[in-house]
Parts: structure tokens; C-alpha cells; sequence
């Protein structure tokens, strides 16, 4: 890390640069960072910025932070609400504390720039199109032909408008997870009902790939591991509780239709 | 060449996915190829090693350390977070159809009653899942525990 | 949510106002409230008293809650011992908040109502004798009859009392689950002994089911599906330990009397 | 005539349960009565789905959604927050005799060693009393999770 030249804080300084930090860690915590990322990457600016020490306590759901400057401690905390992986959001905070490492920025860029960050999202009708390719892409890798392919396909294409449907009004994720899984059980049940394809269990199998909580899992492994055990359970759970929501979807489907996957 | 071909049918296969998830993780477009690259590497390094005689679980480790491995590389070249790419490009490995076969199991023991055979599938199926899952995500953050202990990577 | 009237707060009374607020969250969460309406309730006093924004930490035993107005922020901490659930204190300080956003309450009498709230208890022999009742009804909802329903009544009643006494004593809860087991379990083996009424096991099954962690329970649940997942998880944990120490409690009871229900 | 006898059985023999635990959480005066309608509500309309058919767990589910919308309104009636009514509506429906024999199960698997039987009955009882909690809390949260998703109950 570089050594910021030394230079004189007030107060209100003291409190701008902490209402930085503490933002910069709600961003990249609320766009699924992992806990070591946005301690460090945090506390990283508020070095950076002109403070003597930074101290970040992180919870499942909170950040809280001291700014230390010659013996003043300055303390805030944010309630960090889930807005969805978003990588762009991440790499663009990453960006703007490297710079003001390399004291390219200072503290009212730096509140400049962090404002402007926006959350880009891809084309939804691109996204549906890949899922449904990747989801089918599933099903070719697990062994099935052509005609299953096109099924999945169609699955969870369909299952993927729910979910961004029902991501966009805001809906609890969980419930999300439930009735998208549920569209994408009650449409490729149709396949096995049908019986099209090599192996028409692939596609209820496949189908509802574009469920698996990716991030949510890999990020807890990654903070059980560098000793964030506290967000790492949460995270752990929630990634559990998401597969539940899937699996109670799943299950509704199956009941409903009496057509079964494998077993 | 048969061997050459699947991996070829692999590699493309898993970089779809990879793409897929990137694209729901909005990962900047910039980065969208290197998913794609990283997917197709580690799917179908798993399936070599595999191939060679090695259990799925172990297999994934090896292709996810080196995933992790290489986004060191590109993390420090285009100086972005290492989950950007990583974590997409192992997403083609998640052991769906095991995690699948362990829900329906786990359906039928409680709907059909108790039997010996499905109580075998879902733990051996449940087994699978656990293990491939521990390999993959502790795979991707060894290199960061092992190489970066003190500092930051970017 | 209303819209306050804007005022002036001075240094001091802004710490005044964030006391309030994290007294009133301390206060729900110390008898019951699920996270969110910790939050949700504690928010809105403070913004009622004038406050720009309130941002609230709850960790498992512990609220951090911060106070802004005009750039300034005052933060602090309080530990949250468990009192025990207690809806007459819920219901009490959720009325006084809902004055306070009408505008009809001030910080001063906000101050006053929530210090004289009081925990109401409901008559200790009321208690018992409703809850012998009530696990009397599980037994006669479970298929049993006239006797199992006297006999799970006296199990229980005298279960409750015990709960009663080590609770009024400070025990600690899982200890307290244990011994109440255990005593409701050696009344009830008794039925099965002397083969008394239809299916004297479900005197057994009835009588230890006071210790029903219904709250706690629920409350989990209702965190984590609203993303509360650290005090969610810490509510099933407790909700777990409270059930291993009624099911030790049934299994010493069993070891001495060699009486065991079903299977 | 006979269903409708073993309802309004079922109805009185929830309520009390219901008053019960209201007593234990120290629930107001004036809010008992809004309780035991609850916990008979809950307990005979799920007695009536399971006679039509439906399974134990999604029947639980039915009921508890219920008692969570009339949680909704009464909560926005009395100015109480809704778990005041809720919970205690729902403890008549908790498994407690499946749990119960999950536990002499497990001790029984301890005791007296591993047997098909005793392992079965565990899983059966065990899962059942999983399910029947989960659909009871979750349906408990439904109604806010799916109308109250930007403002407070009351």
C-alpha cells in the first residue's frame, strides 16, 4: 500500500472521509463482495483518504466503521440491504480506491465518483437467451440429445422471465426461487410426460440450473476460510434457504403434475 | 482423438454457461470472454483428469485451483476483483444433477416412506454434492490463503 | 410514514433522540420482536423525533444504531439480555412509536411512556392451569381420551409450575427446559406404567409439548426470510438448544424409569 | 354432519392451546380472544383441507397463510404488530408428537444400536415435523414477504 503524505484533518474532514468508507463497503457488500473484499477495499480508501487507522466490523447484514485520525475516532454504521450480484458495481468501487491509492482522487472526487457509479444490468432479453442456452448447454453436458436440449431450452428460458419478473418488482428472493422453479419444474415435467428425448429427466434436471446460488456459496466457503465465520454462515444460509425456496417450487410442481424425475 | 474431440465438445458446452451466468451477475462486457475462457478450461481439465483415473471431487479441485491460479493472473492484469471471472467459470462444475437427484430423493423417502434403496441414493448423492461443492469453492480461494496472506492481490 | 415538520436538534438533543431509539429497539428485541419490526419500529421513532435517517445494526445480542441530522452522526451500542417474550411490552412500545409519528408525542414524553412501561405477567396460577389445559387439548387433538386428557393435564400443570419457579429464579432457560421435561416426563410415565386411558404414550407425547419453542422458532424463520440471517440463525440455534434440553430431560426421565413411549 | 361435529371439536380443542401459550407470551387482555378465534380457525381449516385430500404439510401451509392474512387485518385494526396474534394462533398445529417420536427414535437408535426400523421411523418422523414447522413459519411470513414488501403492517 502506498504511504499517503501526511496531511492536516478537521473534523469535518474526519467525518466525510469515514461516510466514504462506510459507503464504499455498503456498495461492494450489498453487490455480493465477499467479506475480505470489502474489508480490505474499504479500509484501503480510508487510508488512502488521510486516515491514521480504519476498523470495520461486519455483520450479515451491517457495517460498521471507525476512522481514527491522531487519537479522534469517528464511528458510523449502515444497514446493508441485498441489491443483487453486481460484478460492474464492484470492479467500478475497486477502480475508484485504487486511484485515490495512487492519489489520483481525493475526497470529494472520490464522493463524485462513488455517486455516479450506477448499477448497469445486461439487455434482459440477452440474459433470458443465454440462461436458457446455458441451462440447455447443462443438459448436453449431462448427456442428453438434441430434442432435450430444445426442451430445456424452452424451460428455463421461460423460467428465467419469471424470475427476472419477479426480481424487478422487488420480490423476496426466496418466494423468487420458489415460483421460478415451479415454472420450470410444471414446463419440462412436459417433456417427461411426453416422453421426448434420450433421457427426459435431464430436462427437470436441467432446467432449473439457472437456480444454483452461485455466489452466495462460493463467497461463503471463501469467508469461512479467512476466518469471516459470522457472514459466512449467514451467507451459508441463505444459500440453503434459497434451495429450499427451489426445492418447495419443485415440489408443488411434481405434486401438482404427479410426473417425477428419477428415483 | 475421440478424447480430444469430447474435451473440444466440453470446452464449448461449459463456456455457454459460464457466458449465461456471467451475463446474470453482471459482469462488464469486457470481461465476458474471459469467463467463457475460464468455463471451458476448468470444465474440461476436470474431465482429463477424470479421465486419467481420478474421482470427480479431487478432479474439481484441480480444475478449480487452477481457475483460482489463473485469476490471479488476469485480476492483476485488467485489475479487478478475482470473483469477477472465478466464480463463473467454475459454475459449469456445480454437481446439478447430483444436488437434483438428493431433492427427489429426499421427496420420495418422506411421500413413499422409508426404503433402503432411495435412502442409499440420497446420501450418496448428497455425499457427491457436499464434496464436489467444498472442492470447488475451497479450490478458489487457496491461492489467495496460500500466496496473498498479507497483502491484497490487486 | 409521516412526514415530520422540519426542526432545529441540537448536539444534544440529537443524543437524546438516538437513546430513545436504541432503547426502543433494545426493548422489543429483549421480549420477542422479530428483527424487522426491531428495525422497522426503532427507525420510525427516530425519524419521528427529526431525525434525517437512522441506520440499525442488530447483531444476536447486541444493537448498533446511528443517528444523523445534518451531516453530524451519533452512534451507539447496547447489549440485549433476553427477558423473556413478553407481547404487552411489544404492543406498548409499538403504541407509543405510532404517537410519536402523529406528531403527539415529544422527545420528552416519548422518554416518559417508555421508561413506565412495565413487563405485565399474567397470575402465575392462571398460567399453570390454562397450560395444563392446553396440553391436555394436544392430547385429546392426538386421539386420546377422558383419562389420557386428566392425566396429561396434571403432567403438565405440574411441569409448568416447576417452569415457573426456576424461571422466576433466574435459571438459565436450557437448564430450566430440562428439568421441566424431566418432571413432566416422570408424571406421564406413570399413565403408561399403570396402562391408564386409550394410548397412555401420548400423556408422554402431550405433556412435554409447554416447552414448545413457538417463538423463537418462528421469529427464525421470519429473519431469515427477510434477510435477517444472523439473528435468525442465533434464534434457531437457541431454539435448538432449548429442544436437546427438553429431550435430555425426556431421556434421563426414561433411563430411571425405564418407561418409553413409542417407536 | 359428522366432518362438521369433528370440526367444531377440533375448533374448541385448538382454541385452548392457543389461550394457552397467549398466556405464556404475555399477550394483552384484550387480544385473547382474537388468539383462540386463531388457533381454531387454523387447527379446523386445516383438519378440513387434509379431509379433502391434501397432505399434512401443504395443508399447514393453507392455514397458516390464512392465519397470516387475518393477522394483516386485525394487526391493522387493534394497531398491534401482528406476531402478538399469529404465533399463538399457530402453536396448535406444531408436530409434537412427530417430534416427539423423532426424539424416542434417535435415543432408541443410541440405546439399542442401529435398526432399519428405528432409522426409518426417524427419518419419517423426522422429516415430517421439518416440513410442517417450515410451512408453518414461512407461511406465517408469506403475506408480508408478498403485499407489505415496501411499507409496515401497521
Amino acid at each position: 500500500m502506498s504511504t499517503p503524505s501526511p496531511r492536516i484533518i478537521s473534523n469535518e474532514q474526519q467525518t466525510d472521509i469515514v461516510r466514504l468508507v462506510v459507503q464504499t463497503g455498503m456498495r461492494l457488500q450489498q453487490h455480493g463482495a465477499e467479506s475480505k473484499l470489502v474489508e480490505q477495499t474499504s479500509s484501503r480508501l480510508g487510508l488512502a483518504l488521510g486516515l491514521d487507522s480504519v476498523e470495520i466490523a461486519l455483520t450479515a447484514n451491517a457495517i460498521i466503521v471507525t476512522g481514527l485520525y491522531q487519537g479522534r475516532c469517528i464511528t458510523t454504521t449502515r444497514r446493508v440491504f441485498d441489491r443483487g450480484i453486481n460484478m460492474h458495481v464492484v470492479c467500478e468501487v475497486q477502480r475508484i480506491v485504487l486511484l485515490a491509492e495512487k492519489q489520483l482522487l481525493d475526497c470529494d472526487l472520490v464522493k463524485d465518483r462513488l455517486e455516479r457509479i450506477s448499477a448497469f444490468k445486461y439487455n434482459r432479453w440477452l440474459v433470458v437467451f443465454m440462461v436458457g442456452l446455458s441451462c440447455a448447454s447443462f443438459s448436453h453436458l449431462f448427456g442428453g440429445d438434441w430434442t432435450v436440449f430444445a426442451m430445456t431450452f424452452i424451460a428455463s428460458a421461460f423460467a428465467m422471465i419469471v424470475r427476472q419478473e419477479l426480481a424487478h418488482r422487488h420480490h423476496n428472493p426466496i418466494f423468487n426461487f420458489g415460483v421460478t422453479a415451479f415454472v420450470a419444474t410444471l414446463i419440462s415435467s412436459l417433456a417427461v410426460r411426453f416422453n421426448l428425448g434420450n433421457q427426459p429427466e435431464l430436462v427437470m434436471a436441467a432446467s432449473v440450473l439457472l437456480l444454483v446460488p452461485g455466489f452466495p456459496l462460493i463467497n461463503a466457503v471463501s469467508d469461512f476460510v479467512k476466518g469471516h465465520v459470522n457472514t459466512g454462515m449467514a451467507r451459508w444460509g441463505m444459500a440453503t434457504l434459497l434451495c429450499l425456496g427451489a426445492a418447495s417450487g419443485i415440489a408443488l410442481a411434481m405434486a401438482l403434475t404427479g410426473v417425477r424425475g428419477w428415483v | 482423438m475421440e478424447l480430444f474431440l469430447s474435451l473440444v465438445d466440453d470446452a464449448f458446452f461449459s463456456a455457454i454457461p459460464a457466458i449465461g451466468f456471467a451475463l446474470i451477475f453482471n459482469v462488464p462486457k469486457r470481461m465476458l470472454v474471459l469467463c467463457a475462457c475460464g468455463g471451458a478450461i476448468a470444465h474440461s481439465l476436470r474431465t482429463l483428469v477424470m479421465h486419467s483415473g481420478v474421482s470427480i471431487e479431487w478432479a474439481s479441485l484441480v480444475a478449480s485451483v487452477t481457475i483460482g491460479l489463473i485469476g490471479v493472473y488476469w485480476s492483476r492484469r485488467y485489475l479487478v476483483p478475482r470473483p469477477v471471472f472465478t466464480v463463473a467459470s467454475v459454475i459449469p462444475m456445480i454437481p446439478g444433477t447430483f444436488a437434483f437427484k438428493t431433492i427427489i430423493g429426499v421427496f420420495t423417502l418422506h411421500d413413499g416412506g422409508y426404503s433402503a434403496e432411495v435412502m442409499a441414493s440420497v446420501l450418496e448423492n448428497g455425499l457427491a454434492t457436499l464434496f464436489i461443492l467444498m472442492a470447488l469453492s475451497f479450490g478458489l480461494a487457496l491461492p489467495s490463503i496460500l500466496i496473498y496472506r498479507f497483502r491484497p492481490i490487486v
